[in-house]
């Protein structure tokens, strides 16, 4: 990394391309595609965090600075933390009597 | 310093009768009356053992370090070693709590399903099912098989089975009726279910701890177990003599209020079970709005006055017995 | 201070920017709980419909792909400003962070005429359980958006006084992290608040 | 509305206390226009951005919000001494635990936590001030923004009646329609965005403002435990933040997230509520566990005992504390599987605290154990919080919560928890590093009285109510009938409370003794302590120190004293760089307060005209680029030849 960075921003770019490719191939497996729905739900899913992925390191260049293995850290713990409250608010919430509703 | 000491010793002798009438009295938590409820008392004492033994072990080092190793004038102000730690025993103290949670897990678990189906012994049997619906601030208790309710009071068959199937017409109560067993919210749109057993005929305390408002402290009831036939008596009893449940009278039931016990010969789940929704036709947030200061004491007074005021439509069997939070 | 941070781009040259930079990466990941709790709500109440409309009824593809091509591209052009920041390119770095901002103010456009459609389909954030952890999930979304906006303005205004500096320099960086950030937001919003609903 | 709705009336109790409020502000205000103290309060209080400075002011806060929760503690310990009394009816009652536990966790035992880091983190790890001065005002001016918003309640509108977790549906407005729950919704945002704020300000400051030389395993135990609590704060806070949004849109905006109607779902507060609330009570503790590490290894005079496993242990307690909120609702019929889970994940805690537990008692071991009042309250924290750790455990045992959920069990437990685990540790912090602050000590000989009078008072308020729980008492219960039996207990408990309010008028009497009386002779390092903050003035110069220290261990300062190397070159100082002072904080807060308090009152073109001032600030803020300035290298050598000998 220098403090000059001339040459042309091949990795954006990249990234900017994969992102409106994913985008579209989402679309088209959630619409053109027989999987059952829960499939569906998994493989767009996947796809959403693949092109998180792609703004975090691509664009955001998550692993630069000094704090480079701070930041990682820090996104790994906030993304177990989403994990936990999404996953676990829905499995509290929905198991048990309300499963009977 | 003498004046702790003194301070100290009188406290002491403040402390003792009390402790000593707890000792006597018996603690309700402690005093089942049904194998729901003893099984999750024996799971209390189970843990309570352990308990005790951990506070005794750390009480116990801490009262022998704390006095060898005090400041004294004649140790010479020397200055302590430093100690980085001890793996092994850091080991130890780590291992042991691992086994004890390890051994409080396990009867944990077992109780948790346990308590969430027909209590052991009494599979065979129908349960009897009973609709609770709470509302601000009284319970109301439907039997859809014998087409009966009651309010702010439960009579149940001794040595039976009973299945209730809690709602709530508003905001979030808890059921719970300690000497037969834990108790379990109740939720406006919302099923939640609870199996008790009353080991024989008697009288149990029963009361909402799910804080819900004003009326919160007096929204306790009074469960009857009662023999068969006794309660098959008492089923026939109500049908004679017990008036009719009328929508009206039913949304005025609603109203946020303290009242006295009821009874009627048919029930509410005709027109509305609370656990589908609807509940919010009945409310009336005005009926909530407080005035500050210029409040009159909530309670008793009203209390009465509402259990004279509905006397008509009340069949007692017992002895009126008004606001009974006796248990001893 | 700076001795250490001699090979390091400009916006990092101060042991304070690099704080700045830091904090501003834990306070996404508070921003990340932040989110994830809304979308915890929204998969929660999904279903609560209480008879209103339900995602499928009112949700329209199209509009939505539109919004997310701003969105991504806006990210892209923000990516291309923070690139021309870095090669000391004044202008390159103005002209981007404007076209950003216009994508931005597109993708607000679009988002407040759907929900003005939204309200005439009869659904508005009083509805019902679904609607209103919807509305607050995608506002929460577009407030954001919004202040993205402003804040970005006033950056360009102290740009055209003084330059690129260490100063602004972690400003305008630490401001393309959000807005990737809101990227990143966005795209879980799409796949699981558009396409889900819309398949499900 | 009318004016009678819009004042609270009639009841003499508040009546008297608004009366007493009202004279004392018009007292306090006539008091500083006389003495001509308002330019300096501005300029040296309220526009600061000194650390030292805002912990005192979180400090003073932090106290004063004591008193106030702890008359509502009495109230209720009178309400409850005998049965049936009318002291207080139903809806004060509930009003006063309400505004008891909010006050009690978020207003007074956050900021006298946060005081005492905000003092002493920037010492210990050698640095002249937090990463971020400006936000760290703006943290306490929200905080008090909340705190006084909140306070307002009891004289205007109504206070909260719907208890510190207010629980849906009866927070929501049907069932409690006055404006009370706003001022708990609103209130409680703008005092949690400050909190927020000084989360990240601290995780910051830890990571890249430590001495040179001191890497993550010679931090001082304190400083980890602030840079956790910071990690869960930020961790926490915000699901909080929503769940309050949520309870505003649907109070003011008429939404259905928590109704009864349309859909809305009242699990879902609670829910999320706990995803909060549960880390929130390791917040308050975990800063708490660190304080009492530096006083007991300082009191022992030994180092703290197997300082990794301590580290550890905290990481631990911080990791799982995201992982147990379901233990605050096992009756809500959740199915089997969750309560079972959530009971293991609970009880685990038990096991890192554990470690602590030991490793304190195995640092006294082989010490020499002196009894200032400071350790005083840490050795009797370990009997004490052992019996509230314990008896957690048992509540965290599902099937045996049904029959402790919500009774006055729990009660004895969260205060067994609370008051020895927050409250003696506060105590502990004030008496230790009050020297470090004001430049005396705390009297000592008071100091026990205030430690005795509050342990037994402590004791005798909150064990009986173990024994009520288990006898069937429910919490939040205003009166109880004399059949039930428990009179006894209460009474008891009740005469427990005025022995425990006797201890904290010891304190307050110490506190103004010491400030008339206390020798102003007590040395940079009064205790012998072993961390940085010791290396430095008392009180602690602006700039903290001239020259900062270099660490090449643990407790490096101690050995510094040992190797005699704690002197200063005045050829070793260079300029000082310090952050000016700012109005900002003390303008964003007090608007966000006035708009906070016009949205209370549905007011909406005056909350948004307010607004405004919000817009004001932040383009003031993102405008100014004032750089501070410098202390010159004359005037440092001038302040520290005042206090060390050793300056050549
Ligand atoms: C500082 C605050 C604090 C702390 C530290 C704790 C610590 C713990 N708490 Fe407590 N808790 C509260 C504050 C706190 N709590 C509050 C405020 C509420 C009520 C809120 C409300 O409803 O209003 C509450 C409620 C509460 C409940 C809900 C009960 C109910 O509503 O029915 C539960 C249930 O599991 C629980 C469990 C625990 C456990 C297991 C711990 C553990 O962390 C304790 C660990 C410590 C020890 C166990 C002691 C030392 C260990 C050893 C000596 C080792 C050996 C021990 C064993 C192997 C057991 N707490
Ligand atoms: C850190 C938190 C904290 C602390 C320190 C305390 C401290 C005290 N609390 Fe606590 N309490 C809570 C947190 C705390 N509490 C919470 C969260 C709840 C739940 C609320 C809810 O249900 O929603 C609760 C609930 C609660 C209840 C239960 C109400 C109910 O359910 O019916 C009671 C009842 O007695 C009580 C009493 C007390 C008492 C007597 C003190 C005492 O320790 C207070 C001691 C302090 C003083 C006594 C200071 C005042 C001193 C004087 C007036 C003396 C004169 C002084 C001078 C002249 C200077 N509290
Ligand atoms: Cu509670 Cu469904
Ligand atoms: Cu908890």
């Amino acid at each position: 990394m220098s403090t000059k960075t001339n040459h042309f921003p091949w990795n954006h770019l990249i990234g900017f391309v994969l992102s409106i490719a994913l985008t579209l191939l989402a679309v088209f497996v959630a619409f053109n595609t027989d999987f059952s729905k829960t499939v569906i739900v998994w493989v767009i899913g996947i796809l959403a965090i693949f092109q998180a992925l792609i703004q975090l390191f691509m664009f955001m260049h998550v692993t630069e600075g000094k704090e480079g293995m701070i930041n990682v850290v820090n996104m790994v713990y906030s993304i177990f933390l989403a994990l936990v409250i999404v996953f676990g608010s829905i499995w509290v919430l929905t198991s048990g009597h309300a499963a009977m509703h | 310093m003498k004046g702790f000491k003194k301070l100290f010793g009188w406290l002491v002798m403040l402390t003792i009768p009390f402790l000593l009438a707890g000792c006597e009295s018996n603690l309700i938590v402690f005093d089942p009356k049904g194998p729901v409820a003893r099984s999750l008392t024996d799971l209390i004492i189970f843990s309570i053992i352990f308990m005790l033994v951990i506070v005794i072990v750390v009480f116990a080092l801490f009262g022998y370090i704390v006095w060898k190793y005090r400041a004294r004038s004649d140790d010479g102000n020397f200055e302590p070693e430093e100690e980085k730690g001890n793996h092994l025993l850091e080991i130890i103290w780590f291992t042991i709590p691992v086994i004890i949670v390890i051994a409080l897990m396990i009867p944990t678990t077992k109780t948790i399903y346990e308590v969430e189906d027909v209590p052991q012994g009494y599979e065979e049997e129908e349960p009897l099912v009973i609709h609770v619906t709470s509302a601000d601030w009284k319970w109301i208790f439907s039997y859809p098989d014998q087409d009966i309710e009651t309010v702010n009071y439960l009579n149940i068959p001794a040595d039976h089975p009973v299945q209730f199937k809690m709602t709530s017409a508003g905001t979030m109560q808890s059921f719970w009726v300690p000497e037969l067993g834990g108790q379990k919210y109740t939720m406006a749109n919302m099923q939640t279910n609870l199996f008790l057993v009353a080991d024989r005929p008697g009288s149990y305390y029963g009361r909402n701890t799910s804080f819900n408002g004003k009326g919160y402290a007096h929204m306790d009831f009074e469960v009857q177990a009662l023999s068969q036939d006794d309660f098959n008596d008492w089923v026939q009893e109500v049908h004679d003599t017990a008036n009719t449940l009328t929508e009206e009278k039913y949304s005025e039931i609603l109203e946020p209020t303290v009242i006295g016990r009821m009874t009627f010969n048919n029930t509410h789940l005709e027109w509305i079970d609370h656990a589908h929704g609807g509940s919010e036709k009945y409310l009336n947030p005005e009926l909530y709005r407080i005035s500050h200061g210029h409040e009159d004491h909530e309670g008793h007074d009203e209390k009465s006055e509402e259990e004279t005021d509905s006397n008509e439509d009340q069949t007692k069997t017992e002895p009126s017995q008004s606001e009974d939070h006796a248990h001893h | 201070m700076t001795s250490h941070a001699n090979n390091m781009p400009l916006e990092y040259k101060t042991q304070q920017s690099q704080m700045n930079i830091l904090g501003f990466w834990v306070f996404l990941g508070a921003e990340i709980v932040l989110f994830s709790t809304l979308f915890a709500s929204y998969f929660v109440l999904e279903h609560n419909t209480a008879g209103g409309p339900t995602g499928q009824d009112i949700f329209i593809l199209k509009d939505v792909l539109i919004e997310t091509f701003l969105l991504l591209t806006s990210s892209f052009t923000c990516g291309l400003a923070i690139h021309s920041m870095r090669s000391h390119h004044k202008t390159g770095l103005m002209v981007w962070t404007i076209v950003t901002l216009l994508l931005g103010a597109g993708f607000l456009y679009m988002e407040i005429n759907e929900f003005i459609h939204y309200v005439h389909e009869g659904a508005s954030i009083q509805t019902s359980g679904f609607t209103a952890a919807f509305f607050t999930l995608l506002g929460t979304h577009g407030a954001h958006v919004t202040f993205g906006i402003f804040w970005i303005s006033l950056l360009l205004i102290q740009l055209a006084r003084r330059g690129i500096t260490e100063k602004t320099a972690s400003k305008f960086f630490i401001a393309s992290l959000y807005w990737h950030f809101l990227d990143v937001v966005w795209i879980f919003i799409f796949t699981f608040v558009y396409l889900k609903g819309m398949v499900m | 509305m009318s004016l009678d709705e819009f004042f609270v009336t009639g009841d003499p109790l508040i009546l008297a206390s608004q009366i007493a409020i009202g004279l004392t502000m018009i007292g306090l205000i006539a008091l500083i226009t006389y003495l001509k103290r308002w330019k300096w309060l501005w300029n040296e209080w309220f526009t600061t951005v000194d650390h030292k400075k805002i912990g005192i002011m979180y400090i003073i806060s932090g106290v004063l919000m004591f008193f106030r929760g702890g008359v509502d503690g009495l109230l209720m310990k009178a309400q409850t001494s005998r049965p049936e009394l009318e002291f207080l009816d139903a809806q004060h009652y509930d009003e006063i635990f309400t505004t008891h536990g909010v006050i009690m966790i978020l207003f007074m035992a956050m900021p006298l936590l946060i005081g005492l880091m905000n003092v002493v983190i920037p010492l210990q790890i050698g640095a002249r001030d937090v990463a971020f001065p400006k936000l760290n005002a703006l943290s306490f001016w929200l905080f008090f923004a909340g705190a006084m918003l909140f306070n307002v309640s009891f004289v205007i509108g109504g206070s909260p009646d719907a208890g510190w977790t207010s629980y849906f549906p009866l927070a929501g407005k049907e069932f409690t329609p006055g404006v009370g729950n706003n001022y708990y919704a609103i209130a409680l945002q703008i005092a949690g965005i400050g909190t927020l704020a000084t989360g990240i300000n601290f995780v910051v400051t830890i990571i890249k403002m430590r001495a040179p030389g001191m890497t993550w395993m010679r931090l001082p135990i304190f400083v980890w435990s602030t840079f956790i609590t910071s990690i869960i704060i930020v961790a926490a806070f915000p699901i909080f933040t929503v769940a309050l949004a949520y309870m505003t849109l649907d109070r003011l905006f008429g939404t259905h997230f928590f109704t009864v109607a349309n859909g809305g779902d009242p699990m879902l507060w609670l829910n999320l509520f706990w995803l909060w609330g549960h880390p929130e009570v390791y917040i308050v503790v975990l800063p708490a566990f660190g304080m009492f590490s530096e006083v007991i290894a300082t009191f022992a005079r030994k180092n703290l005992y197997g300082y990794k496993s301590m580290v550890y242990a905290v990481a631990g307690i911080a990791f799982l504390s995201m992982l147990v909120w379901v233990h605050h609702f096992y009756t809500m019929g959740n199915s089997a599987a969750v309560n079972s889970i959530f009971s293991l994940t609970t009880m685990m805690i038990a096991i890192p605290t554990g470690v602590k537990i030991f490793n304190w008692l195995f640092t006294l071991r082989k010490g020499r154990i002196e009894f200032s009042t400071a350790m005083l309250w840490s050795l009797a924290f370990i009997p004490c919080f052992t019996i509230g750790g314990v008896t957690g455990v048992m509540l965290a045992m599902a099937a045996a919560d049904y029959q402790y959920h919500n009774t006055m069990f729990l009660v004895a437990h969260f205060h067994y928890v609370l008051i020895p685990g927050v409250v003696f540790a506060v105590f502990a912090g004030l008496y230790y590093w009050w020297p470090k602050m004001f430049g005396f000590k705390l009297n000592e000989k008071i100091g026990k009285w205030h430690f005795w009078l509050f342990v037994i008072g402590f004791n005798m308020t909150f064990m009986p109510m173990f024994f009520v729980g288990l006898d069937g008492m429910s919490r939040r219960m205003y009166t109880y009938s004399a059949s039930t039996g428990w009179a006894g207990w209460l009474g008891f408990s009740a005469i427990g409370s005025i022995i425990l309010a006797a201890g904290f008028a010891a304190l307050c009497y110490n506190i103004y003794w010491s400030f008339r009386y206390a020798s102003r002779d007590v040395g940079n390092d009064p205790w012998n302590g072993r961390t940085l903050e010791w290396a430095t003035a008392s009180p602690a110069p602006h700039y903290n120190f001239a020259k900062v220290p270099e660490v090449d261990r643990l407790d490096a300062y101690w050995y510094m004293k040992k190797e005699g190397n704690t002197g200063l070159k005045k050829s070793d100082l260079k300029p000082v760089h310090m952050p000016s002072n700012s109005w900002t904080p003390i303008f964003l807060a007090v608007v966000f307060g006035v708009v906070g308090f016009f949205l209370v009152f549905e007011w909406f073109t005056l909350a948004i005209l307010a607004s405004i001032g919000i817009v004001v600030g932040l383009v003031a803020n993102s405008f100014d680029y004032d750089d501070g300035y410098h202390i010159s290298v004359e005037e440092l050598a001038d302040e520290e030849r005042e206090w060390r000998g050793d300056l050549q």
